[in-house]
Protein backbone atom coordinates (compact mmCIF):
# COMPACT_ATOMS: atom_id res chain seq x y z
CA UNK A 1 0.00 0.00 0.00
CA UNK A 2 1.04 3.53 -0.33
CA UNK A 3 -0.42 7.19 0.83
CA UNK A 4 -1.35 10.14 -1.29
CA UNK A 5 -2.32 13.26 -0.09
CA UNK A 6 -5.24 14.79 -1.83
CA UNK A 7 -5.89 18.36 -2.15
CA UNK A 8 -9.57 19.95 -2.72
CA UNK A 9 -10.21 23.63 -2.94
CA UNK A 10 -12.90 26.37 -3.16
CA UNK A 11 -16.20 25.13 -4.14
CA UNK A 12 -14.88 21.23 -4.28
CA UNK A 13 -13.75 21.67 -0.69
CA UNK A 14 -16.75 22.88 0.06
CA UNK A 15 -18.46 20.41 -1.22
CA UNK A 16 -16.50 17.64 0.58
CA UNK A 17 -16.12 19.56 3.69
CA UNK A 18 -12.42 18.75 4.09
CA UNK A 19 -9.06 20.74 2.01
CA UNK A 20 -6.96 17.81 2.58
CA UNK A 21 -7.71 14.01 2.54
CA UNK A 22 -5.17 11.16 3.31
CA UNK A 23 -5.80 8.42 0.91
CA UNK A 24 -4.61 4.54 1.02
CA UNK A 25 -3.84 3.01 -2.18
CA UNK A 26 -2.41 -0.14 -3.21
CA UNK A 27 1.14 0.78 -5.03
CA UNK A 28 0.73 1.26 -8.88
CA UNK A 29 -2.84 2.71 -8.48
CA UNK A 30 -3.04 6.07 -10.89
CA UNK A 31 -4.82 9.03 -10.48
CA UNK A 32 -8.01 7.55 -11.24
CA UNK A 33 -8.39 5.50 -8.03
CA UNK A 34 -7.92 8.52 -6.54
CA UNK A 35 -11.22 9.93 -7.91
CA UNK A 36 -12.65 6.54 -7.79
CA UNK A 37 -12.31 6.69 -4.30
CA UNK A 38 -13.36 10.22 -3.61
CA UNK A 39 -16.57 9.89 -5.31
CA UNK A 40 -17.35 7.29 -2.62
CA UNK A 41 -17.35 10.22 -0.21
CA UNK A 42 -20.16 12.20 1.08
CA UNK A 43 -20.50 15.69 -1.38
CA UNK A 44 -18.68 13.97 -4.02
CA UNK A 45 -22.06 14.33 -5.79
CA UNK A 46 -21.22 18.16 -6.53
CA UNK A 47 -17.97 16.74 -8.71
CA UNK A 48 -18.38 17.27 -12.10
CA UNK A 49 -17.57 14.15 -13.84
CA UNK A 50 -14.41 15.09 -15.11
CA UNK A 51 -12.41 17.98 -13.09
CA UNK A 52 -9.05 19.03 -13.51
CA UNK A 53 -6.07 17.28 -12.22
CA UNK A 54 -2.55 17.80 -11.06
CA UNK A 55 -0.17 15.76 -9.55
CA UNK A 56 2.70 17.37 -7.41
CA UNK A 57 1.90 20.97 -8.69
CA UNK A 58 1.42 20.00 -12.59
CA UNK A 59 -1.77 19.54 -14.83
CA UNK A 60 -1.79 15.99 -15.08
CA UNK A 61 -4.12 13.34 -16.60
CA UNK A 62 -6.03 10.88 -14.85
CA UNK A 63 -4.53 7.99 -15.97
CA UNK A 64 -1.42 9.36 -14.35
CA UNK A 65 0.36 6.69 -12.00
CA UNK A 66 0.90 7.57 -8.31
CA UNK A 67 3.78 7.07 -5.90
CA UNK A 68 3.75 7.38 -2.23
CA UNK A 69 3.80 10.76 -0.94
CA UNK A 70 2.51 12.37 -3.97
CA UNK A 71 -0.21 15.41 -3.97
CA UNK A 72 -3.14 14.92 -6.08
CA UNK A 73 -4.70 18.64 -6.48
CA UNK A 74 -8.55 18.46 -7.57
CA UNK A 75 -9.12 22.12 -9.54
CA UNK A 76 -12.42 23.64 -9.67
CA UNK A 77 -12.55 26.03 -12.62
CA UNK A 78 -10.25 28.65 -12.11
CA UNK A 79 -10.78 32.10 -12.15
CA UNK A 80 -7.96 34.41 -11.02
CA UNK A 81 -7.74 37.92 -12.39
CA UNK B 1 15.96 42.68 -15.12
CA UNK B 2 14.37 38.72 -15.41
CA UNK B 3 10.64 38.27 -15.41
CA UNK B 4 9.21 38.60 -11.81
CA UNK B 5 5.70 36.67 -10.86
CA UNK B 6 4.46 37.26 -7.13
CA UNK B 7 1.36 36.20 -5.25
CA UNK B 8 0.62 38.02 -2.07
CA UNK B 9 -2.01 39.25 -0.11
CA UNK B 10 -0.70 43.02 0.31
CA UNK B 11 -2.24 46.03 -2.07
CA UNK B 12 -0.57 46.42 -5.20
CA UNK B 13 1.13 49.09 -6.44
CA UNK B 14 1.10 50.25 -10.04
CA UNK B 15 4.30 52.46 -9.71
CA UNK B 16 6.58 49.79 -8.16
CA UNK B 17 5.18 47.71 -11.01
CA UNK B 18 6.52 50.67 -13.40
CA UNK B 19 9.78 50.96 -11.49
CA UNK B 20 10.56 47.37 -12.09
CA UNK B 21 10.52 47.34 -16.09
CA UNK B 22 11.70 50.46 -16.52
CA UNK B 23 15.03 50.25 -18.91
CA UNK B 24 17.05 52.57 -21.20
CA UNK B 25 15.91 50.66 -24.39
CA UNK B 26 12.14 50.34 -23.79
CA UNK B 27 9.79 53.18 -25.55
CA UNK B 28 6.77 51.53 -24.60
CA UNK B 29 5.42 50.52 -21.39
CA UNK B 30 2.00 48.73 -20.66
CA UNK B 31 0.51 48.34 -17.52
CA UNK B 32 -3.11 46.02 -16.90
CA UNK B 33 -4.74 46.32 -13.97
CA UNK B 34 -7.98 43.99 -13.48
CA UNK B 35 -10.09 45.47 -10.43
CA UNK B 36 -12.62 44.61 -8.31
CA UNK B 37 -15.88 46.01 -9.91
CA UNK B 38 -19.43 46.28 -8.26
CA UNK B 39 -21.29 44.27 -10.33
CA UNK B 40 -21.13 40.80 -11.92
CA UNK B 41 -23.33 39.04 -13.98
CA UNK B 42 -25.59 41.45 -12.61
CA UNK B 43 -25.80 41.19 -8.96
CA UNK B 44 -24.16 44.21 -6.84
CA UNK B 45 -20.69 42.87 -5.55
CA UNK B 46 -18.97 44.11 -1.94
CA UNK B 47 -16.04 42.08 -2.49
CA UNK B 48 -13.90 39.21 -3.43
CA UNK B 49 -12.08 36.76 -1.72
CA UNK B 50 -9.63 35.01 -3.81
CA UNK B 51 -7.98 31.80 -2.67
CA UNK B 52 -5.55 29.43 -4.46
CA UNK B 53 -3.27 26.09 -4.69
CA UNK B 54 -0.55 28.79 -3.83
CA UNK B 55 2.83 26.43 -4.76
CA UNK B 56 1.03 25.56 -7.86
CA UNK B 57 -0.48 29.02 -8.56
CA UNK B 58 2.72 30.16 -8.20
CA UNK B 59 4.80 27.75 -10.10
CA UNK B 60 2.38 28.61 -13.23
CA UNK B 61 2.69 32.34 -12.77
CA UNK B 62 6.79 32.10 -12.96
CA UNK B 63 6.33 29.71 -16.24
CA UNK B 64 3.69 32.49 -17.50
CA UNK B 65 6.88 35.32 -17.27
CA UNK B 66 8.90 33.04 -18.35
CA UNK B 67 7.62 32.12 -21.34
CA UNK B 68 5.67 35.78 -22.41
CA UNK B 69 9.30 37.02 -21.81
CA UNK B 70 10.58 34.60 -24.48
CA UNK B 71 7.52 34.65 -26.57
CA UNK B 72 7.98 38.61 -26.76
CA UNK B 73 11.45 38.91 -26.37
CA UNK B 74 11.49 41.48 -23.06
CA UNK B 75 12.81 40.49 -19.74
CA UNK B 76 10.97 43.61 -18.50
CA UNK B 77 7.34 41.67 -17.16
CA UNK B 78 6.04 41.68 -13.65
CA UNK B 79 3.05 39.81 -12.74
CA UNK B 80 1.57 39.98 -9.23
CA UNK B 81 -1.68 38.77 -7.77
CA UNK B 82 -3.15 39.42 -4.96
CA UNK B 83 -4.70 37.10 -2.35
CA UNK B 84 -7.31 37.01 0.52
CA UNK B 85 -10.24 39.73 0.92
CA UNK B 86 -10.20 42.20 -1.64
CA UNK B 87 -12.38 46.02 -1.31
CA UNK B 88 -14.47 47.13 -4.07
CA UNK B 89 -11.66 49.02 -7.22
CA UNK B 90 -8.40 47.46 -5.15
CA UNK B 91 -6.62 45.21 -8.02
CA UNK B 92 -6.25 41.72 -8.08
CA UNK B 93 -4.00 41.30 -10.67
CA UNK B 94 -1.73 43.62 -12.30
CA UNK B 95 0.99 43.46 -15.75
CA UNK B 96 3.16 45.30 -16.51
CA UNK B 97 5.54 44.66 -19.63
CA UNK B 98 7.96 46.81 -21.09
CA UNK B 99 9.73 46.80 -24.86
CA UNK B 100 11.31 48.72 -27.13
CA UNK B 101 8.21 48.58 -29.45
CA UNK B 102 4.48 49.17 -28.57
CA UNK B 103 3.31 46.12 -30.91
CA UNK B 104 4.82 43.78 -28.60
CA UNK B 105 4.04 45.21 -25.70
CA UNK B 106 0.28 44.98 -26.46
CA UNK B 107 0.96 41.60 -27.40
CA UNK B 108 2.71 40.36 -24.45
CA UNK B 109 0.36 42.00 -21.50
CA UNK B 110 -2.74 40.38 -23.17
CA UNK B 111 -1.33 36.68 -23.75
CA UNK B 112 -0.36 36.76 -20.06
CA UNK B 113 -3.50 37.65 -18.44
CA UNK B 114 -5.41 35.42 -20.89
CA UNK B 115 -2.71 32.74 -19.76
CA UNK B 116 -3.02 33.71 -16.26
CA UNK B 117 -7.29 33.44 -16.48
CA UNK B 118 -6.69 30.06 -18.06
CA UNK B 119 -4.24 28.51 -16.27
CA UNK B 120 -3.31 29.32 -12.69
CA UNK B 121 -5.37 27.66 -9.72
CA UNK B 122 -6.37 30.76 -8.43
CA UNK B 123 -10.35 30.68 -7.21
CA UNK B 124 -12.56 33.57 -6.11
CA UNK B 125 -15.85 34.14 -4.12
CA UNK B 126 -17.57 36.63 -4.69
CA UNK B 127 -19.69 38.50 -1.87
CA UNK B 128 -22.74 40.35 -2.70
CA UNK B 129 -24.80 42.94 -1.68
CA UNK B 130 -27.51 40.32 -0.44
CA UNK B 131 -24.98 38.87 2.33
CA UNK B 132 -24.36 35.58 -0.11
CA UNK B 133 -21.42 34.43 -1.31
CA UNK B 134 -20.17 32.33 -4.34
CA UNK B 135 -17.34 30.91 -5.98
CA UNK B 136 -17.38 32.40 -9.39
CA UNK B 137 -17.09 29.93 -12.27
CA UNK B 138 -15.76 32.26 -15.06
CA UNK B 139 -17.47 29.70 -17.65
CA UNK B 140 -20.75 31.53 -16.64
CA UNK B 141 -22.32 29.78 -14.25
CA UNK B 142 -21.80 29.76 -10.66
CA UNK B 143 -20.38 27.47 -8.77
CA UNK B 144 -23.73 26.16 -6.77
CA UNK B 145 -25.08 26.04 -10.69
CA UNK B 146 -22.83 23.42 -11.43
CA UNK B 147 -23.01 21.20 -8.85
CA UNK B 148 -27.07 21.16 -8.54
CA UNK C 1 -15.69 61.40 -15.78
CA UNK C 2 -15.48 63.09 -19.06
CA UNK C 3 -12.54 61.90 -21.82
CA UNK C 4 -9.87 64.19 -21.13
CA UNK C 5 -6.77 65.00 -23.48
CA UNK C 6 -4.19 67.27 -22.51
CA UNK C 7 -0.75 68.55 -23.92
CA UNK C 8 1.40 69.92 -21.80
CA UNK C 9 4.96 70.48 -20.09
CA UNK C 10 4.91 69.26 -16.70
CA UNK C 11 5.92 65.46 -15.83
CA UNK C 12 3.62 62.80 -16.92
CA UNK C 13 2.45 61.12 -13.54
CA UNK C 14 0.62 57.78 -13.97
CA UNK C 15 -0.75 57.76 -10.81
CA UNK C 16 -2.68 60.94 -11.58
CA UNK C 17 -4.01 58.95 -14.49
CA UNK C 18 -4.95 55.80 -12.99
CA UNK C 19 -7.29 57.93 -10.48
CA UNK C 20 -9.13 60.20 -13.20
CA UNK C 21 -10.37 56.75 -14.87
CA UNK C 22 -11.20 54.68 -11.70
CA UNK C 23 -15.17 54.14 -11.47
CA UNK C 24 -16.94 51.53 -9.67
CA UNK C 25 -18.20 49.14 -12.95
CA UNK C 26 -14.99 49.34 -14.12
CA UNK C 27 -13.34 45.74 -14.27
CA UNK C 28 -9.82 46.48 -16.58
CA UNK C 29 -7.60 49.52 -16.39
CA UNK C 30 -5.20 50.01 -18.79
CA UNK C 31 -1.94 52.44 -19.14
CA UNK C 32 -0.09 52.84 -22.05
CA UNK C 33 3.45 54.88 -21.34
CA UNK C 34 5.37 56.34 -24.55
CA UNK C 35 8.65 56.61 -22.91
CA UNK C 36 11.93 58.16 -24.61
CA UNK C 37 14.50 55.36 -25.36
CA UNK C 38 18.17 55.39 -26.03
CA UNK C 39 18.42 54.45 -29.02
CA UNK C 40 16.47 54.74 -32.32
CA UNK C 41 17.38 53.39 -35.87
CA UNK C 42 20.75 52.61 -33.85
CA UNK C 43 21.97 56.00 -33.25
CA UNK C 44 21.92 57.00 -29.54
CA UNK C 45 19.67 59.34 -28.34
CA UNK C 46 20.21 61.81 -25.29
CA UNK C 47 16.74 63.10 -25.32
CA UNK C 48 13.79 64.46 -27.56
CA UNK C 49 12.39 68.04 -28.36
CA UNK C 50 8.82 67.45 -28.95
CA UNK C 51 7.12 70.65 -30.53
CA UNK C 52 3.07 71.00 -31.73
CA UNK C 53 0.64 73.27 -33.62
CA UNK C 54 -0.71 73.42 -30.18
CA UNK C 55 -4.31 74.84 -30.85
CA UNK C 56 -4.86 71.62 -33.51
CA UNK C 57 -2.56 69.17 -31.41
CA UNK C 58 -4.96 69.89 -28.65
CA UNK C 59 -8.52 69.86 -30.63
CA UNK C 60 -6.83 66.24 -32.07
CA UNK C 61 -6.40 64.75 -28.98
CA UNK C 62 -9.28 65.48 -27.79
CA UNK C 63 -11.33 64.87 -30.66
CA UNK C 64 -9.30 60.65 -30.35
CA UNK C 65 -10.37 60.87 -26.56
CA UNK C 66 -14.37 61.38 -27.57
CA UNK C 67 -13.86 59.06 -30.74
CA UNK C 68 -12.71 56.63 -28.46
CA UNK C 69 -14.67 57.11 -25.54
CA UNK C 70 -17.97 56.48 -27.98
CA UNK C 71 -16.09 53.53 -30.18
CA UNK C 72 -15.18 51.49 -27.36
CA UNK C 73 -18.27 52.60 -24.94
CA UNK C 74 -16.54 54.38 -21.80
CA UNK C 75 -16.08 57.51 -20.36
CA UNK C 76 -13.15 56.93 -18.61
CA UNK C 77 -9.98 57.68 -20.85
CA UNK C 78 -7.22 60.30 -20.13
CA UNK C 79 -4.79 60.98 -22.86
CA UNK C 80 -1.66 63.07 -22.10
CA UNK C 81 1.16 64.43 -24.24
CA UNK C 82 4.38 65.99 -23.46
CA UNK C 83 6.00 68.56 -25.04
CA UNK C 84 9.13 70.54 -24.38
CA UNK C 85 12.49 68.66 -23.67
CA UNK C 86 12.45 65.41 -22.60
CA UNK C 87 14.82 63.24 -21.04
CA UNK C 88 15.69 59.58 -21.62
CA UNK C 89 13.18 57.17 -19.89
CA UNK C 90 10.56 60.40 -19.05
CA UNK C 91 6.71 59.50 -20.27
CA UNK C 92 6.28 61.81 -23.89
CA UNK C 93 2.60 60.43 -23.96
CA UNK C 94 0.05 58.20 -21.33
CA UNK C 95 -2.94 56.47 -22.24
CA UNK C 96 -5.22 55.66 -19.38
CA UNK C 97 -8.74 53.74 -20.48
CA UNK C 98 -10.76 51.93 -17.73
CA UNK C 99 -13.68 49.85 -18.96
CA UNK C 100 -16.04 47.22 -17.52
CA UNK C 101 -14.17 44.16 -19.92
CA UNK C 102 -10.42 43.95 -20.58
CA UNK C 103 -10.80 43.06 -23.97
CA UNK C 104 -12.50 46.79 -24.88
CA UNK C 105 -9.83 48.67 -23.06
CA UNK C 106 -7.09 46.68 -24.68
CA UNK C 107 -8.72 47.73 -27.63
CA UNK C 108 -9.14 51.33 -26.61
CA UNK C 109 -5.82 52.08 -25.87
CA UNK C 110 -4.01 50.48 -29.01
CA UNK C 111 -6.37 52.80 -31.42
CA UNK C 112 -5.83 55.73 -29.20
CA UNK C 113 -2.39 55.26 -29.54
CA UNK C 114 -2.53 54.31 -33.33
CA UNK C 115 -4.55 57.49 -33.88
CA UNK C 116 -2.58 59.69 -32.05
CA UNK C 117 0.44 59.15 -34.02
CA UNK C 118 -1.57 58.68 -37.65
CA UNK C 119 -3.02 62.33 -37.24
CA UNK C 120 -1.99 64.27 -34.09
CA UNK C 121 0.68 67.55 -35.28
CA UNK C 122 3.06 67.02 -32.63
CA UNK C 123 6.63 66.61 -34.28
CA UNK C 124 9.79 65.38 -32.36
CA UNK C 125 13.26 65.92 -32.81
CA UNK C 126 16.24 63.74 -31.21
CA UNK C 127 19.71 64.77 -29.60
CA UNK C 128 21.94 62.28 -30.78
CA UNK C 129 24.60 60.94 -28.76
CA UNK C 130 27.02 63.00 -31.12
CA UNK C 131 25.82 65.96 -30.59
CA UNK C 132 23.56 66.06 -33.74
CA UNK C 133 19.59 66.97 -33.70
CA UNK C 134 17.13 65.40 -36.79
CA UNK C 135 13.78 66.30 -36.61
CA UNK C 136 12.02 62.79 -37.07
CA UNK C 137 9.92 61.06 -39.73
CA UNK C 138 8.11 58.15 -38.22
CA UNK C 139 7.74 57.11 -42.11
CA UNK C 140 11.31 55.84 -41.44
CA UNK C 141 13.82 58.36 -42.94
CA UNK C 142 15.12 61.18 -41.10
CA UNK C 143 13.62 64.63 -42.11
CA UNK C 144 17.02 65.83 -43.37
CA UNK C 145 17.08 62.74 -45.79
CA UNK C 146 13.55 63.33 -46.90
CA UNK C 147 14.45 67.16 -48.49
CA UNK C 148 17.64 66.05 -50.60
CA UNK D 1 -7.03 91.26 -51.80
CA UNK D 2 -6.72 89.46 -49.11
CA UNK D 3 -4.72 88.25 -46.31
CA UNK D 4 -3.63 84.90 -44.91
CA UNK D 5 -1.37 83.45 -42.22
CA UNK D 6 0.41 80.49 -43.19
CA UNK D 7 2.55 78.36 -40.21
CA UNK D 8 5.10 76.32 -40.42
CA UNK D 9 6.90 73.82 -38.11
CA UNK D 10 9.45 71.75 -37.21
CA UNK D 11 11.56 70.70 -40.58
CA UNK D 12 9.71 73.15 -42.80
CA UNK D 13 10.10 76.04 -40.48
CA UNK D 14 13.73 75.21 -40.70
CA UNK D 15 13.62 74.84 -44.33
CA UNK D 16 11.93 78.62 -45.34
CA UNK D 17 13.47 79.75 -42.30
CA UNK D 18 10.27 81.18 -40.61
CA UNK D 19 7.26 79.61 -38.47
CA UNK D 20 4.53 81.97 -39.59
CA UNK D 21 4.17 84.04 -42.75
CA UNK D 22 1.59 86.46 -44.26
CA UNK D 23 0.73 86.14 -47.65
CA UNK D 24 -1.88 88.41 -49.64
CA UNK D 25 -3.91 86.49 -52.34
CA UNK D 26 -6.94 87.40 -54.48
CA UNK D 27 -10.42 87.16 -53.30
CA UNK D 28 -11.46 83.64 -53.43
CA UNK D 29 -8.01 81.98 -53.71
CA UNK D 30 -7.28 78.48 -52.38
CA UNK D 31 -4.95 76.59 -50.44
CA UNK D 32 -3.00 75.66 -53.88
CA UNK D 33 -2.44 79.77 -54.67
CA UNK D 34 -0.54 79.47 -51.21
CA UNK D 35 1.89 76.89 -51.76
CA UNK D 36 2.47 78.61 -55.12
CA UNK D 37 3.83 81.32 -53.38
CA UNK D 38 5.65 79.44 -50.49
CA UNK D 39 7.21 77.67 -53.29
CA UNK D 40 8.57 80.64 -54.85
CA UNK D 41 10.76 81.41 -51.82
CA UNK D 42 13.97 80.26 -50.85
CA UNK D 43 14.66 76.85 -49.30
CA UNK D 44 10.66 75.90 -50.89
CA UNK D 45 12.82 73.09 -52.92
CA UNK D 46 12.76 70.95 -49.57
CA UNK D 47 9.29 70.99 -49.03
CA UNK D 48 7.90 67.47 -50.49
CA UNK D 49 5.59 67.76 -53.00
CA UNK D 50 2.21 67.38 -51.25
CA UNK D 51 2.39 68.09 -47.46
CA UNK D 52 -0.15 67.82 -45.51
CA UNK D 53 -2.16 70.62 -44.53
CA UNK D 54 -4.47 72.08 -42.42
CA UNK D 55 -6.73 75.47 -42.82
CA UNK D 56 -8.40 77.02 -39.05
CA UNK D 57 -6.57 73.79 -37.38
CA UNK D 58 -8.67 70.95 -39.56
CA UNK D 59 -6.84 69.00 -42.34
CA UNK D 60 -7.99 70.10 -45.47
CA UNK D 61 -7.38 69.70 -49.15
CA UNK D 62 -5.38 71.77 -51.42
CA UNK D 63 -8.42 72.67 -53.00
CA UNK D 64 -9.72 74.47 -50.04
CA UNK D 65 -10.79 78.04 -50.95
CA UNK D 66 -9.66 80.58 -48.50
CA UNK D 67 -11.38 83.34 -47.15
CA UNK D 68 -9.39 86.91 -45.30
CA UNK D 69 -7.62 86.06 -41.69
CA UNK D 70 -7.09 82.29 -42.53
CA UNK D 71 -5.39 80.12 -41.10
CA UNK D 72 -3.19 77.70 -43.18
CA UNK D 73 -0.97 75.33 -41.45
CA UNK D 74 2.10 73.20 -43.54
CA UNK D 75 1.94 70.15 -41.65
CA UNK D 76 4.98 67.79 -41.81
CA UNK D 77 4.58 63.87 -41.32
CA UNK D 78 3.87 63.86 -37.25
CA UNK D 79 5.60 62.10 -35.02
CA UNK D 80 4.09 62.71 -31.74
CA UNK D 81 3.53 59.63 -29.25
Amino acid sequence: MMSVTVLLFASYADALGASSISIDLPVGATVADVMRDLRRRPGADRLPPAPLLAVNERYAPVTCRLVEGDEVAVIPPVAGG
Amino acid sequence: MTPLARLHRDLIDPAVLLRAVAGPGNGAVLLFLGVVRDINDGRGVTGIEYTSYEAMAQRELTAIANEAAARFDTPDLVIEHRLGELGLQEASVAIAVAHPHRGQAYEASRWVIEELKRRVPIWKREHYTDGTREWVDPRGHSAAEVTR
